[in-house]
C-alpha cells in the first residue's frame, strides 16, 4: 500500500528545505527589484558573513557580539561595494552588471580566505537536529527554527516595505527609477540601503546554511539552489521568492524520491530547473514577476 | 479664430514645395496630377478597414471604425492624444487583434493581419518611438528593409552561392538608391544609434521605403522633430508617394503639417471616426473643431512658437 | 553595443599586412620556436576557449540571447567526437568533428526553444537546465563514456589523412587550423544577411518581425550555430588540450568563464572573443608565474593564489567600468590614437 | 601586436629565472613537483596532505641530510583541484632536472596525467585513490595506487561490516546502502559493490548525491524508507558533514554509517558537530601524533620552525598523517632504487624501479617509527597497490579512535576483476602487456 506517512514526511522535508532556498533567493530579489542587477556575488558575501561570524566566535566573542560586529562589517562591505562597483556601472546592460558581480565574487572569495584562512569550521547555533516525531513523521527541529527565522525575516520586510518611508521609497525605485528620481528620492541612498538590507539577509542565510553545512568554501555554491526559485517566483517579487522556494523544495524532493529511481537517481539538480522552465513557458516572467510590457 | 491661425500656417506649408529642393525626378507636374488621382478613388482601395472595434480590458480604444485608402493617396488619420490612432495602426499591422471587423489589404481580408508576412504583402511601417537597429550601420539598417526578400539559406550565404550573391547585389542597389533619395549618403557607415533623432527618423523611413512598399504606414513621423526637419520630412513623404508610388497612411496629431500634405483626412476622437474628407472639408467640419477646441489652446500655442 | 569601426577599416592596407604577418607567426614561428609549456598549457587552451567564446559571442553578442549553459555544449562536442571516433572508426576525424558540432547544434536548438518566449535573465537561467541536464546525463549513462566505470574518457589519437598530431606543437597547429577555419566561416555568416538578422533581433525584435525577419528561424540559427562552434571547441579542449576529460570539467564555472571572456573581450565582436580569451586564460598564468618568481619564497602558493584571484576580480571590474564595451573598444581606441596620424597620412 | 611583444618578454623572463635556479643546484638532488591545492572547496585536504608530505621531506633533509646524501627538493604549483590547472603545473615543472615522482592527490588530475607520465617515464603516485585497474603493473607501468585502490577499500569495508555482524556468512539478507558522490571518483566502485552483494547475498542500494552535495534531504529520506542496516558514505568535501547532519535529521544512527577513505578526516566531521559522534570511517593510516616519526617531525622540523602547517593543532590529523605516510613511501622507494642504481640523482624510470620493489614489512615500518601508523606495503612489478591493510576509526566528538585491528581486503577475489579491466584498457590503447619486471617498458 502507498505509504502516505512517508509522503507527508518528504513533502514537509521538501517545504522546509525550500524555505532555506527562498531565504537565499530573497537576497537576490531585493537587489534585482530596485536596480535590475542579478547580484551573483551574493553567494560569496554569504560565505564571507558566515566565515567572519564563526572566526569571531572562535576567537572568544559571544554570539550576539559576533553577530553585531559581523553585521557592521557586512554593512560597510555592502555600502562600499555598491558605491565602488555598482554605481559607476549603473546604466550598463544587465549582462555587464552580472559579470561585474561575478568579478566581485572572485574578490570576496579571495579576501575571505586570505583573511580567515581556508579551514573548515563547525557552527552550532544551539538548535539540535534531532528530529521531532509527530505521528511517525520526522520533522527536524533545525528546519522548523530556520523556517521561523525566515518567516519572521520576510514578515519584517513586508512590514518594512509597506509602512516605513524608506520601504516606500524602495518600492518607488523598483517601480520606476526615473520617476522616483524626479520626485526627489535620493537614489544612491536607496540603493545603499537596499544593498545593506540584502546584506543582512545574506548574513542570516549564511548562519543558517553554515550551521547545516559547516562554514566552508562550498557555502557559496548555495546560490545555485536559489536560481530556479528566482526563475519560478519571478526575479523581482519577494512573494514569488517565498512561494517559489516552497514549490522548488517540494518538487525537488518529490521528484528525487519518487521519480529519481526511473532515471537512476541524482536528477535533483536539473529537475528543479526543468519544472521552473515549464512553468516559465506559461508565464514568461515568473509566477509573480512583473510582466514585461513592451511599449511599441 | 483658432482656425484662422492654423490656416496661415497651412498656406506657408503649401507654398513650400514650390521653392523646396525638388528632386531630379519629375515632381514638377504634381499639382495637376492630384485632382485626376482623386477621381479614380473608387478603384480597388489599397487598404480598407470595416467595422473595426478594439477594447483593452473594458476600455474601448476603437469603436466600429471604417476607413478606405485609395492607391497613391496620402491618407492622414488625426485626432487628439488617446484618440486611438496608434491602436488603429497596430491593428492594420497585425500587432493587435480587433474584437470585431476586418482589415482588407488589397483584395485579401484578415481578422488579424499576420505581422510576420506584412513585408511580403508590400506593407511597411515606422514606429512612434523609433524602432531602428542601433547596432547596425545606416546602410545595413536600410538593407534590413529587404530582409524578407533574402531567400538564400545561411549556408548559401556563407559559401556565397550565385543566388545569394545576386539577391545581395539587388538589395544593395535598392538600398543605395534610397540612401541617395533621402540624402543619407554621408552618414551611411555610421552606427545608427549614434545619429541625432531627426536623422534616425529618416533612416527608419528609408528602411520602410527600400522595399518599395505598396502601402506605407507612418506612426507620428513628425513627433519630437524641429520645425525645419518637419518641412524636410514632409517633403520626403510627398516624394515617397510620387517617385516610389507608395500609398501612405499618416498618423499624426500635428494638424498644420497634415493639412498641407494629405489628400484625405480621417479624424478620430476617443475611438470613433468623427470626420473623413479632403483637408478643406475637414477644416470646416464643426465636429472636428469642437473636438480640437477642447484641446485647441494647447495645440495652438505649440504651433505659434 | 555599437560596432566601432574595426582596425582594418582604419588602415585598409595594414589590415591585409597584419593578417599575413599574424598567420606567418602563428603557423610558422610559434610551433617551431615555442616551448612545449607555451603551447600545451597556454596556447592550445587559449584557442579552444577563444573558439567557444566566438560561438557564445554569436549567440549573446550578436543575437542578444544570454546563455549560461555553454559548458554543456562543450561537453556534448567532446563526448560526441569520442563516441563517433570509437563507434564509427572508418569516419575521418574531421568528419567526426563536424558531426559532433552538428549534434551539439541540434541540442542547442532544443534548449534554444524557450528563447521564443523568454527574455533576459529568465532565458539565461533556463539555459542552466541544459547545463545540469547534460552534465547529469553524461555521468549517468555509461554508454557515453564507453562504460568506463568512472565516466572519464581518454582522447583518441588525432590523425588526419594519415598524419598524426601528437606533439604539443602538432596539436597546437591542429587546433589553430580548426579555429581559423571556423572563425572565417563565422565571420562570413555574420557579414551576410543572417548576421544582420541577428543584430536586428537583438536591437528591436518587433521591428525585425514587421520587416519580415523570420524570428523563429533566426533565433534557432543563432543557438544552433553557436552550439556548433562551442561543440567543436569542446572537442578541441578535450582531445587537443587535456586529452582526457570528465563531465565535471564542463561545469558551471566553465560557462561563467566563457561568459566572462565575451563580456570582457567585447560583445558582438569576433576579435573581442580572442582578446577576452587571452585575458582570461593567459593573464592568470602570467600573474601566477610572476607571483611565484617574485614572492615565491615569502608566501606559500595558497596565499599567492588567493591574492591572484583578488587581482583578477578587481581587474575585471576595473575593465568593465573603464570600458563597458570591452577590451576591443579599448584596443580600437588605443589603435585609433596611435593610428590617427598614420591614417591621415595615407588617405 | 603590442600585446604579444609584452607576452614574449614575460615568458623569456620567467623561463630565464627557472633555468637560473636549476643550474645553480648541486649535482645530486631529487626533485618532487607538487600540484598542490591550498585554496577552494578542497583546501582542507590539500593543506593537510601536502603539509605532511613536505614535513617528512624536511625531516629527511634535516635529520639525515637527504637520502644517502641526496637532498630532497620540491616546488609547489597551485591547482585548486582543477584538472586544467593541474596539467598546466605539470607542463611547467616536468622539465626540471631529477624529477622523482608525481603526487597530485586528485582523481581528475591523475587521469589526465596517465598518458603524459607514461611517455615521460616518471612514476605517478595516487595513494588510496585513482584508477583501480592501474593496480595491474603489467598495463600501467608508471602508475601506483599505493596502499589501497577503490576496489580494495570496498572489500575492506564489506569485511569490516561482516566482522561487526559476526562473520561473512551473517551478511546474508543484511541491507547496505552506498551513498556516493556524483563524480568519476564516486562512481568508480559501483560495479564492485554489485559483485560483493551477489557474492555475500546482501541487498544493496546505491544512491547518487549530485555535486556538490550541500543538500541531501531527498537522498536520506530514501534511505529512511529503505531502512538499511548500514550506510557506506563514499563522499568528498562538503557532502560528508551534510550527510552526517541529514542522517541525524532522519534519525539514522551515526555508528551505522561507514565512511570511505575520503570521508575520514577531521575536516569531514567537525562541521557536522554532535551529529558526527559515533561515526566510523576506514583509514590506511591511523591519526594522532603519538607515533615516533610524528614526534620526530614535531621535534626537528617544527622545532626548527620549518613546519608546513600554520595551525599546529592539525599535526597528527588524518590528512597530515596521510602526507607523512606518502612521504615515507616515496623516500623509501628512492632509498631502494639508490641501492641498485647508486647514491645519486635518479631518473624517473629508476625511481619507478624503486617503487616496484617497495616492500616494507611491519618490522621495517617500526624501524621507520611508523608502527601502528600504517601496517605494511608489498609492491611488486605487477601489483602496484602493494596489499595495504586497513583499519577503522570512530569519531568520539573530539578525535578519531581506532576501533578495529588491521583488516585485509579480499585481494584474491579482486585481482581477476582488475586484470580484466586493465586488459580492456590495454586493447583500447594498444599497450603491450609486460610479461616480467625487467621487461623494457613499451611506448
Amino acid at each position: 500500500m502507498f505509504d502516505y506517512q512517508f509522503l507527508i514526511e518528504v513533502l514537509v522535508g521538501g517545504l522546509l528545505s525550500g524555505v532555506m532556498y527562498s531565504l537565499v533567493a530573497i537576497g537576490f530579489v531585493l537587489i534585482y527589484k530596485t536596480s535590475g542587477v542579478l547580484n551573483f556575488a551574493q553567494g560569496a558575501m554569504l560565505l564571507f558573513a558566515a566565515l567572519t561570524f564563526v572566526s569571531l566566535v572562535e576567537r572568544g566573542s559571544s554570539f550576539p557580539v559576533a553577530f553585531v560586529i559581523t553585521l557592521a562589517i557586512m554593512v560597510v562591505l555592502r555600502v562600499s561595494v555598491e558605491r565602488a562597483v555598482l554605481r559607476p556601472l549603473v546604466n550598463q546592460p544587465p549582462t555587464t552588471l552580472f559579470v561585474a558581480t561575478l568579478g566581485l565574487s572572485y574578490v570576496i572569495e579571495g579576501a575571505a580566505q586570505l583573511l580567515w584562512g581556508t579551514q573548515v569550521h563547525g557552527l552550532d547555533i544551539g538548535i539540535s537536529d534531532v528530529p521531532l516525531d509527530i505521528a511517525g513523521v520526522f520533522i527536524s527541529r533545525f528546519d522548523l527554527f530556520a523556517a521561523a527565522v525566515a518567516g519572521s525575516l520576510v514578515a519584517l520586510f513586508a512590514l518594512f516595505f509597506r509602512y516605513t518611508r524608506t520601504g516606500l521609497s524602495f518600492r518607488a525605485v523598483a517601480d520606476d527609477p526615473f520617476a522616483a528620481l524626479a520626485v526627489g528620492l535620493r537614489l544612491p541612498r536607496v540603493w545603499a540601503s537596499v544593498w545593506t538590507a540584502s546584506g543582512i539577509v545574506a548574513l542570516v542565510a549564511g548562519l543558517l546554511w553554515g550551521a547545516r553545512l559547516g562554514v566552508q568554501f562550498s557555502l557559496s555554491l548555495v546560490v545555485l539552489k536559489a536560481l530556479p526559485v528566482l526563475v519560478l517566483g519571478g526575479f523581482d517579487s519577494i512573494a514569488g521568492a517565498i512561494i517559489g522556494g516552497l514549490l522548488i523544495g517540494a518538487i525537488e524532493k518529490l521528484s528525487e524520491v519518487y521519480v529519481g529511481r526511473l532515471f537512476g537517481g541524482g536528477i535533483e539538480a536539473w529537475a528543479a530547473y526543468v519544472v521552473a522552465l515549464v512553468l516559465l513557458l506559461v508565464r514568461p516572467s515568473g509566477l509573480f514577476g512583473q510582466k514585461l510590457v513592451e511599449r511599441v | 479664430m483658432t482656425v484662422m491661425v492654423t490656416n496661415a500656417e497651412v498656406l506657408a506649408l503649401e507654398a513650400a514645395p514650390a521653392q523646396g529642393k525638388t528632386r531630379a525626378t519629375a515632381t514638377a507636374d504634381v499639382p495637376e496630377r492630384r485632382p485626376a488621382q482623386a477621381a479614380d478613388r473608387a478603384a480597388q482601395p489599397v487598404l480598407a478597414l470595416s467595422q473595426i472595434a478594439l477594447t483593452f480590458g473594458g476600455v474601448a480604444a476603437l469603436r466600429d471604425v471604417d476607413l478606405a485608402v485609395a492607391p497613391g493617396e496620402i491618407r492622414a488619420v488625426i485626432g487628439p492624444n488617446g484618440a486611438g490612432k496608434s491602436s488603429l495602426l497596430n491593428v492594420i499591422s497585425g500587432l493587435y487583434r480587433p474584437d470585431r471587423g476586418e482589415v482588407w489589404l488589397g483584395e485579401r481580408a484578415f481578422a488579424q493581419v499576420p505581422t510576420a508576412r506584412l513585408a511580403a504583402h508590400g506593407v511597411a511601417r515606422t514606429f512612434q518611438n523609433l524602432a531602428i537597429f542601433k547596432g547596425l550601420s545606416v546602410f545595413d539598417n536600410v538593407l534590413m528593409g529587404l530582409a524578407h526578400r533574402v531567400r538564400s539559406g545561411f549556408l548559401r550565404q556563407i559559401i556565397g552561392s550565385p543566388l545569394a550573391r545576386r539577391i545581395d547585389a539587388e538589395n544593395r542597389a535598392a538600398a543605395e538608391d534610397v540612401i541617395g533619395f533621402l540624402h543619407l549618403g554621408e552618414v551611411r557607415e555610421r552606427a545608427a544609434g549614434t545619429l541625432p533623432y531627426g536623422l534616425q527618423k529618416r533612416v527608419e523611413l528609408a528602411r520602410a521605403l527600400v522595399a518599395r512598399p505598396t502601402l506605407l504606414l507612418l506612426d507620428e513621423p513628425f513627433a519630437g522633430v524641429t520645425l525645419s526637419e518637419k518641412l524636410e520630412l514632409s517633403e520626403h513623404v510627398r516624394n515617397a508617394r510620387d517617385s516610389y508610388g507608395a500609398t501612405i497612411v499618416l498618423i499624426e496629431h500635428d494638424i498644420g503639417v497634415v493639412m498641407g500634405l494629405s489628400d484625405r483626412i480621417a479624424v478620430l476622437d476617443n475611438g470613433s471616426k468623427i470626420a473623413d474628407g479632403t483637408p478643406d472639408e475637414v477644416r470646416a467640419d464643426q465636429a472636428v473643431i469642437d473636438a480640437y477646441l477642447g484641446v485647441a489652446h494647447q495645440d495652438i500655442t505649440e504651433l505659434a512658437v | 553595443m555599437s560596432a566601432a569601426p574595426s582596425t582594418a577599416q582604419l588602415l585598409p592596407g595594414a589590415g591585409a599586412f597584419a593578417i599575413t604577418v599574424g598567420a606567418a607567426v602563428a603557423f610558422g614561428a610559434v610551433p617551431l620556436l615555442g616551448s612545449d609549456y607555451l603551447m600545451d598549457a597556454v596556447l592550445t587552451p587559449f584557442l579552444a576557449l577563444a573558439l567557444a567564446a566566438v560561438g557564445l559571442n554569436l549567440l549573446t553578442g550578436y543575437a542578444g540571447q544570454v546563455s549560461l549553459g555553454s559548458a554543456a555544449f562543450l561537453a556534448v562536442g567532446a563526448y560526441a567526437t569520442y563516441n563517433l571516433h570509437l563507434r564509427l572508426p572508418q569516419l575521418p576525424l574531421l568528419v567526426d568533428l563536424v558531426l559532433a558540432g552538428l549534434i551539439a547544434a541540434a541540442i542547442g536548438i532544443v534548449f534554444g526553444l524557450p528563447s521564443l518566449r523568454l527574455r533576459g535573465f529568465y532565458l539565461a537561467v533556463s539555459t542552466l537546465a541544459a547545463q545540469f541536464f547534460v552534465q547529469w546525463a553524461l555521468t549517468k549513462f555509461g554508454w557515453f563514456s564507453n562504460d568506463n566505470p568512472s565516466g572519464v574518457i581518454d582522447a583518441p589519437v588525432l590523425s588526419v589523412a594519415g598524419f598524426t598530431f601528437t606533439s604539443p606543437a602538432e596539436r597546437y597547429v591542429f587546433s589553430l587550423s580548426v579555429v581559423v577555419v571556423a572563425t572565417v566561416l563565422t565571420q562570413r555568416l555574420l557579414r551576410a544577411q543572417s548576421g544582420r538578422n541577428f543584430i536586428a533581433v537583438r536591437d528591436h525584435e518587433l521591428a525585425a518581425k514587421v520587416i519580415g525577419v523570420p524570428l523563429l528561424r533566426t533565433k534557432l540559427l543563432a543557438f544552433g550555430a553557436s552550439s556548433f562552434l562551442i561543440g567543436i571547441a569542446g572537442a578541441l579542449w578535450a582531445f587537443a588540450y587535456l586529452r582526457t576529460v570528465e563531465p565535471a570539467g564542463f561545469n558551471l564555472d566553465r560557462s561563467f568563464q566563457i561568459l566572462f571572456i565575451i563580456i570582457i573581450g567585447g560583445l558582438a565582436s569576433l576579435r573581442g572573443a580572442f582578446l577576452g580569451a587571452a585575458f582570461i586564460v593567459v593573464f592568470p598564468l602570467l600573474l601566477s608565474r610572476a607571483g611565484a618568481a617574485l614572492l615565491g619564497g615569502v608566501f606559500d602558493s595558497g596565499v599567492l593564489e588567493m591574492s591572484q584571484r583578488i587581482v583578477v576580480g578587481v581587474l575585471i571590474i576595473a575593465f568593465l567600468i573603464a570600458e563597458p564595451r570591452g577590451l576591443i573598444a579599448l584596443w580600437d581606441r588605443l589603435w585609433r590614437a596611435v593610428a590617427r596620424p598614420a591614417a591621415i597620412r595615407n588617405t | 601586436m603590442i600585446k604579444s611583444r609584452y607576452l614574449r618578454f614575460a615568458f623569456a623572463a620567467a623561463v630565464a629565472s627557472v633555468l637560473a635556479t636549476a643550474s645553480a643546484a648541486r649535482a645530486d638532488e631529487q626533485f618532487f613537483p607538487l600540484q598542490s591545492y591550498r585554496v577552494g572547496p578542497y583546501a582542507a585536504g590539500g593543506t593537510g596532505f601536502f603539509g605532511g608530505f613536505i614535513d617528512y621531506l624536511n625531516l629527511i633533509n634535516i635529520r639525515d641530510g637527504g637520502v644517502n646524501g641526496v637532498k630532497l627538493t620540491w616546488d609547489e604549483g597551485e591547482t585548486q583541484y582543477e584538472v586544467e590547472r593541474g596539467v598546466e603545473v605539470y607542463e611547467r615543472l616536468k622539465g626540471r632536472p631529477g624529477v622523482a615522482a608525481w603526487n597530485p592527490l586528485s582523481v581528475g588530475i591523475a587521469y589526465a596525467m596517465i598518458d603524459r607520465i607514461t611517455k615521460d617515464k616518471v612514476p605517478l603516485i595516487t595513494i588510496n585513490h585513482g584508477r583501480t585497474d592501474s593496480t595491474d603493473g603489467r598495463v600501467f607501468p608508471y602508475v601506483f595506487p599505493l596502499l589501497l585502490n577503490p576496489y580494495s577499500e570496498t572489500s575492506g569495508i564489506v569485511n569490516y561490516i561482516a566482522s561487526r555482524e559476526g562473520g561473512v556468512d551473517r551478511l546474508k539478507d543484511k541491507k547496505i546502502v552506498v551513498l556516493y558522490h556524483g563524480s568519476p571518483y564516486g562512481k568508480e566502485t559501483i560495479p564492485i559493490y554489485k559483485l560483493l552483494a551477489d557474492k555475500y547475498q546482501f541487498s544493496l542500494e546505491q544512491i547518487e548525491v549530485p555535486h556538490p552535495g550541500n543538500e541531501q534531504q531527498s537522498q536520506w529520506l530514501s534511505i529512511r524508507r529503505a531502512k538499511p542496516d548500514y550506510v557506506v558514505l563514499r563522499g568528498w568535501g562538503v557532502m560528508n558533514p551534510v550527510a552526517l547532519k541529514t542522517a541525524q535529521k532522519v534519525g539514522f544512527p551515526a555508528d551505522h554509517i561507514i565512511g570511505n577513505v575520503w570521508s575520514n578526516s577531521e575536516e569531514d566531521v567537525i562541521p557536522a558537530g554532535d551529529a558526527a559522534k559515533g561515526y566510523i570511517a576506514i583509514t590506511t593510516q591511523a591519526s594522532g601524533e603519538q607515533y615516533p616519526v610524528l614526534q620526530e617531525v614535531i621535534k626537528t622540523v617544527y622545532g626548527a620552525g620549518k613546519g608546513n602547517l600554520d595551525d599546529k593543532k592539525r599535526i597528527g590529523s588524518v590528512y597530515h598523517n596521510l602526507g607523512i605516510v606518502n612521504g615515507i613511501l616515496n623516500v623509501e622507494a628512492i632509498r631502494i632504487a639508490q641501492a641498485k642504481f647508486g647514491k645519486r640523482t635518479l631518473t624517473g624510470d629508476e625511481v619507478r624501479w624503486g617503487f616496484e620493489h617497495l616492500q616494507l614489512d611491519p618490522a621495517r615500518v617500526e624501524a621507520l617509527g611508523a608502527k601502528d601508523l600504517f601496517h605494511s606495503i608489498n609492491v611488486t612489478w605487477d601489483n602496484h597497490e602493494g596489499d595495504g591493510r586497513v583499519t577503522f576509526q570512530q569519531w568520539d566528538g573530539g578525535k578519531w579512535k581506532v576501533v578495529s585491528g588491521w583488516i585485509a581486503p579480499d585481494w584474491a577475489f579482486l585481482r581477476p576483476i582488475i586484470e580484466k579491466s586493465a586488459a580492456a584498457y590495454a586493447k583500447e590503447h594498444g599497450i603491450k602487456v609486460r610479461s616480467s619486471g625487467d621487461d623494457p617498458v613499451s611506448n
